[in-house]
């Protein structure tokens, strides 16, 4: 029998840095409000008590100055977990992750790892408008040297970190702050999770859907509500978006003909431009139908609910894509 | 003595145009001297010489433009030992290369009314089975051929294909090309069941030995033409154990559905290659020899292509029987919409224990592809415990 | 000072120029690309900076570090491969110009983005603290980088969190053809890490002496108080920015007068005066620089060209068991 | 009958069975199922035609003396009045 827990998507992140700080005298957190305030989104909350300073650090509003630090201290031999509050700050520190993380192990002629991990809270969904809303994965993922992670369920939330550590090159976690309240089921018997793959949620066979992060939750909501009128979906969340998993997608849609590109992020230039560009160019004669994508409308996100709402793929928009790409009335 | 030419200071400057040499023929020089003014696109530039050496012929005047890596002066090194002229092999390098384009002929348009609105894999799937989508519809959006369309098409193809031989007047080509599209509908058929059912496999060994008694004594009794094969035995026992477990004799089509008609699509397979399954129609209301007298009439017509459409559509469930001296089992393959495909390996001597006793037995090996969507291992099993009991008893068949 | 000990130095920054000035002539040959940044001028800091650290120091420089690098003990050999882009230069020729390394010397780069490697030796400087080790980080930038934001950021933190950090600052009045005094707005740089509490001091860079006596104070200090240091050195290059630059921004007049400052010619006169060399052994060692530059071009020459079909070695890490 | 006609007729209902082969190029001592690819159905076809044109009813205990060219025509004519 599985032992069965329900936490929220929070713990789930605590549990895991707090296991990362046990398991290893290296690791230590870093970011802004991460200790005294007790993490910008509770995450780290009570860590600093339990763990102390050395371990659990303060840093100032220097996005780039301790994110290069961070990176300094993995180059000399730490394991730091470097907290950028969110994304939407993250560009300030774009300079350090784009110029010496991404790049120091092949400008060095690999004698340089840098073997930081830089977790930061990302997505749409809690009306904070135009700047504190952002969806920059494939900001990220556009850069080689860096391995691109999105935690898009609680069991990724909970185990993502330990596997990350492991990685000698630089890593960057995005975990999703309208997620943070929801409460998940996680089998106790799960310890680890493979970050290396992509991770077909639901197997299915009309039709593979395709997403990550946010879209995760949604699109198995859509394909449970698929299934209750006899589409069978398979459901493939990414979970790694570099490098990303080739094999894991393009089986999927070898086997169902069909691809439907999920994502909260801004369409142009996207995680879903280069699936939908590597479908065609590798699997072309497996397509029975245009590969389909749903993904964020190009505007800056408004503030208010309805606006942000149609702004990114919903539920609905789901269901009715796939029904329409399987000529269903 | 060596040449002097224009540097290249960075990889963006092309060209130089000498302003003024601050040094003139017969100058000593010494490295790091400034030996001309030199205009880029940058601004002036002072021009240094990285070797000692005596100025010996000034090769262009103020106000002339030169690329760079063109030859400025002729200067005499004053440690040069025994080296005479040392051309300037950087020189080829210096100046980068453009590379002519060569001009592609504009490929010749295709007007959008000719164009096909075919789905790649439905394209790929027609071009495999010599399918002219131009003679297609499709039923995707916008009209677009999908695989399913094209598997439809395939599938009309092959019984056009049959009944037009049926009607009796075969050239050998038509021959030849009716089995080519045997061989494609074979693929195709197989190519989707194998995508798209989940089978599953049972298998039991079967003690031949009273089936195979009772037969030889009839065949003794009988004049040759009314002699019995054991495909006739088997037909007759699995049409009696379909009876027993009606699951199996069914199609599938958004769910199970039951036959009532038990029809036993019998593998025949084609000297040139591919398979072709004719139907011995209500298979469990015929005696022994009706089934051996069907068998006689419908495998000659199957093998040269005589058969009538219905005589290939209308199979329930498909048996295939491996010959004498072939394969000991054979997993076959469920031929869509049924459930399941028989197969019998085939008949040979083995050691068999039966009451504790090893004894040599004719047996076979029989096997179920089932699908799983449709029925479970115990459904498989049940059948072949059946199939067994008749066999058993072949008095009663 | 022994004898021994200042013809050392000597020889050093002989090398970095004659090696530089070699450099510049392949340049004009197009045997080296992409910018190439020349130290001339600027010799004694490094020299003096660097002979202050131990072997187990950390060193982070700028894009314009092959001074460093030589004075680092890197070999004039994998440097000059380096920028020749072959597999035998110290970064496997991935690097050039700007972005020399080396790991084993505990050189980390060749940072070529203006500021950009301080909050890597503030973090270096931290895992150093973490690790109770002894050792300091030490990192070159030139004044244009004092101007960005991760300098104030990286003071900020390396004052917050004590920990054993060498800033040096090259000032040479130019950033790019931009001067000091266009670009800042408090001439007297050491004053902005006396703004963060960080002891502060500037010297005259030309001067190896100066620079030397400066630099053994600054590491003794940091490795007594654990808390980071800020050196400014006021010096000047006498070449151009880089290869292609018309200098339209400062006056040929100007440079004359600094050449009369010229660090090497300086110390050269120093160690006749204190008769720690002679005219003779300074002659054996130029010699011995001449065939040494030589060899590094030979060297360089004769290196291999990586494999196409190694263009993406070095983005990941061989081995990565997620 | 003589043997010759026997091989005749014996090569016209083989080639009958197998139209795409060339029954006449068998040799003597080659398994005349196994060259020709004749499975258990057109062996039958195979004894019930002997029978219709020679008369010769072949019982099922034989099928095993008459595997080749030579050992089916000697059954033949040893058997045949």
């Amino acid at each position: 029998m599985k032992e069965i827990t329900k936490i929220t998507y929070r713990e789930a992140l605590k549990q895991g840095v707090r296991e990362a700080l046990q398991n290893d005298e290296r690791v230590f957190l870093m970011g802004e409000d991460v200790g005294r305030y007790g993490g910008a989104f509770a995450v780290s909350k009570g860590l600093l008590q339990e763990f102390g300073e050395d371990k659990i650090m303060d840093v100032p509003l220097s996005e780039s100055g301790f994110v290069g630090a961070g990176i300094g201290a993995a180059v000399a031999g730490m394991k730091p977990i470097v907290e950028v509050m969110t994304v939407n700050f993250g560009l300030l520190a774009m300079d350090q992750i784009v110029n010496n993380a991404a790049t120091l192990l092949h400008m060095s002629g690999g004698q340089m790892n840098v073997p930081v991990v830089i977790r930061m809270g990302c997505g749409i969904g809690r009306q904070l408008a135009a700047q504190h809303s952002h969806s920059w994965e494939p900001l990220f993922a556009h850069i080689p040297g860096l391995i691109v992670l999105s935690a898009g369920t609680h069991e990724d939330a909970r185990h993502m970190l330990a596997k990350a550590l492991k990685s000698p090159d630089p890593v960057i976690v995005f975990e999703y702050t309208s997620m943070l309240n929801i409460e998940k089921e996680i089998p106790v018997n799960i310890t680890r999770v493979d970050i290396s793959k992509a991770k077909v949620r639901k197997v299915g066979k009309d039709i593979s859907i395709i997403t990550y992060g946010i879209g995760v939750y949604k699109c198995m909501d859509a394909a449970n509500e698929l299934a209750s009128i006899g589409i069978d979906t398979e459901v493939v969340d990414l979970r790694i978006l570099r490098p990303l998993d080739e094999e894991t997608i393009l089986a999927s849609v070898s086997k169902t003909h069909k691809a439907l590109i999920v994502e909260d992020a801004w369409k142009s230039v996207s995680i879903s431009s280069e699936i939908s560009a590597r479908i065609m160019e590798k699997i072309f004669y497996e397509l029975d139908a245009p590969v389909l994508r749903l993904a964020g409308v190009e505007v800056p996100i408004p503030y208010p609910l309805h606006l942000e709402d149609a702004s990114v793929p919903q539920k609905n928009d789901i269901i009715n894509a796939v029904k329409k790409m399987l000529n269903h009335d | 003595m060596i040449e002097f030419v224009m540097p290249s200071l960075g990889a963006d400057m092309e060209d130089g145009t000498l302003v003024e040499w601050r040094k003139k023929k017969g100058d000593t020089v010494k490295r790091g001297d400034i030996i001309a003014e030199v205009e880029t696109q940058k601004g002036l530039i002072e021009i240094e010489i990285f070797d000692e050496a005596v100025i010996e012929k000034l090769l262009i005047g103020p106000g002339t433009k030169v690329p760079v890596g063109s030859p400025l002066a002729l200067i005499n090194p004053i440690h040069d030992k025994a080296e005479t002229i040392v051309t300037t092999t950087a020189k080829k390098d210096l100046i980068h290369p453009i590379i002519e384009k060569e001009k592609t002929p504009a490929s010749p348009t295709v007007s959008s009314d000719d164009r096909i609105k075919i789905s790649p894999l439905a394209k790929r799937i027609a071009t495999e089975n010599n399918i002219d989508t131009s003679t297609l519809s499709g039923s995707g959006e916008n009209g677009a051929i999908t695989k399913e369309d094209v598997e439809k098409s395939i599938a009309k193809k092959l019984k056009g294909a049959l009944s037009q031989e049926a009607l009796g007047t075969t050239t050998e080509d038509e021959t030849a090309s009716a089995s080519i599209s045997i061989r494609a509908a074979v693929a195709a058929a197989m190519s989707k069941s194998n995508r798209e059912i989940p089978h599953y496999y049972l298998e039991k060994t079967i003690d031949m030995t009273k089936a195979l008694v009772l037969m030889n004594k009839a065949n003794k009794e009988r004049p040759v033409k009314q002699r019995l094969l054991p495909a006739a035995l088997l037909i007759r026992a699995v049409a009696l154990s379909l009876q027993e477990v009606p699951e199996l004799n069914a199609l599938w089509d958004n769910g199970l559905q039951i036959r009532s008609d038990i029809n036993i699509g019998f593998v025949v397979s084609l000297r040139k290659g591919g398979i072709i399954v004719p139907a011995i129609p209500a298979a469990n209301l015929k005696t022994i020899d009706e089934i051996m007298s069907a068998l006689n009439d419908i495998i000659p017509r199957a093998k040269a292509l005589k058969l009538r459409s219905s005589e290939l559509s209308d199979s329930t469930i498909t048996m295939t029987s491996i010959g004498e001296g072939g394969a000991d089992s054979v997993y076959g393959i469920i031929y869509p919409p049924q459930v399941a495909i028989i197969g019998f390996g085939n008949i040979s001597e083995q050691p068999f224990a039966e009451n504790g006793m090893l004894g040599v037995r004719p047996i076979v090996r029989v096997t179920v592809s089932a699908d799983h969507r449709a029925t479970d291992g115990l459904i498989g099993s049940r059948f072949l415990t059946a199939l067994n009991r008749h066999l058993q008893n072949p008095a009663s068949l | 000072m022994k004898a021994e000990e200042g013809q050392h130095l000597l020889y050093q920054m002989q090398l970095i120029r004659r090696f530089e000035e070699k450099s510049a002539e392949q340049y004009t040959k197009a045997k080296i690309r992409g910018f190439l940044h020349l130290y001339i001028g600027e010799e004694a800091v490094a020299v003096g900076v660097i002979q202050a650290l131990t072997d187990e120091d950390s060193i982070l420089s700028t894009y314009r570090e092959h001074g460093h690098a030589l004075a680092r003990g890197l070999s004039a050999e994998s440097v000059m491969a380096e920028m020749y882009g072959k597999k035998e230069g110290c970064s496997m020729g991935r690097g050039g110009s700007m972005h020399l390394f080396d790991a084993s010397k505990r050189f980390y780069g060749g940072n070529a983005i203006v500021s950009g490697h301080l909050p890597l030796a503030v973090g270096m400087a931290l895992a150093l603290k973490k690790q109770n080790k002894k050792n300091i980080t030490c990192c070159f930038f030139g004044e244009g980088a004092a101007a960005e934001g991760e300098f104030h950021e990286s003071m900020n933190l390396a004052a917050l969190w004590n920990v054993p950090v060498l800033f040096v600052c090259e000032n040479n009045l130019y950033a790019m053809g931009t001067a000091l005094k266009y670009t800042h707005s408090i001439l007297e740089l050491e004053k902005k890490g006396m703004a963060y509490g960080i002891d502060s001091v500037a010297v005259d860079g030309m001067n190896l002496m100066a620079v030397i006596n400066a630099a053994n104070k600054a590491v003794t200090k940091i490795k007594k108080t654990g808390k980071p240091y800020f050196l400014v050195c006021n010096t000047y290059r006498f070449r151009a920015h880089s290869m292609f630059d018309a200098e339209l921004y400062r006056d040929k007049s100007e440079v004359e007068e600094w050449k009369k400052r010229d660090p090497i010619a300086i110390f050269k006169k120093y160690l006749l005066q204190e008769k720690l060399t002679t005219e003779q052994e300074i002659a054996i060692i130029e010699a011995r620089i001449e065939s040494e530059v030589q060899r590094a071009v030979d060297f360089a020459e004769s290196g291999t060209l990586e494999s196409i079909e190694d263009l993406t070695k070095f983005v990941y890490s061989k081995k990565t068991e997620l | 009958m003589k043997k010759e006609e026997i091989e005749k007729i014996i090569f016209s209902i083989l080639k009958q069975i197998a139209p795409d082969t060339e029954p006449s190029e068998l040799a003597l001592d080659e398994n005349i199922k196994e060259t020709l690819g004749i499975d258990s159905f057109d062996f039958l076809q195979f004894i019930i035609t002997l029978d219709e044109k020679l008369n010769r009813e072949i019982p099922e205990q034989d099928y095993g003396k008459i595997t080749t060219m030579s050992s089916l025509i000697n059954y033949l004519t040893q058997n045949m009045k």
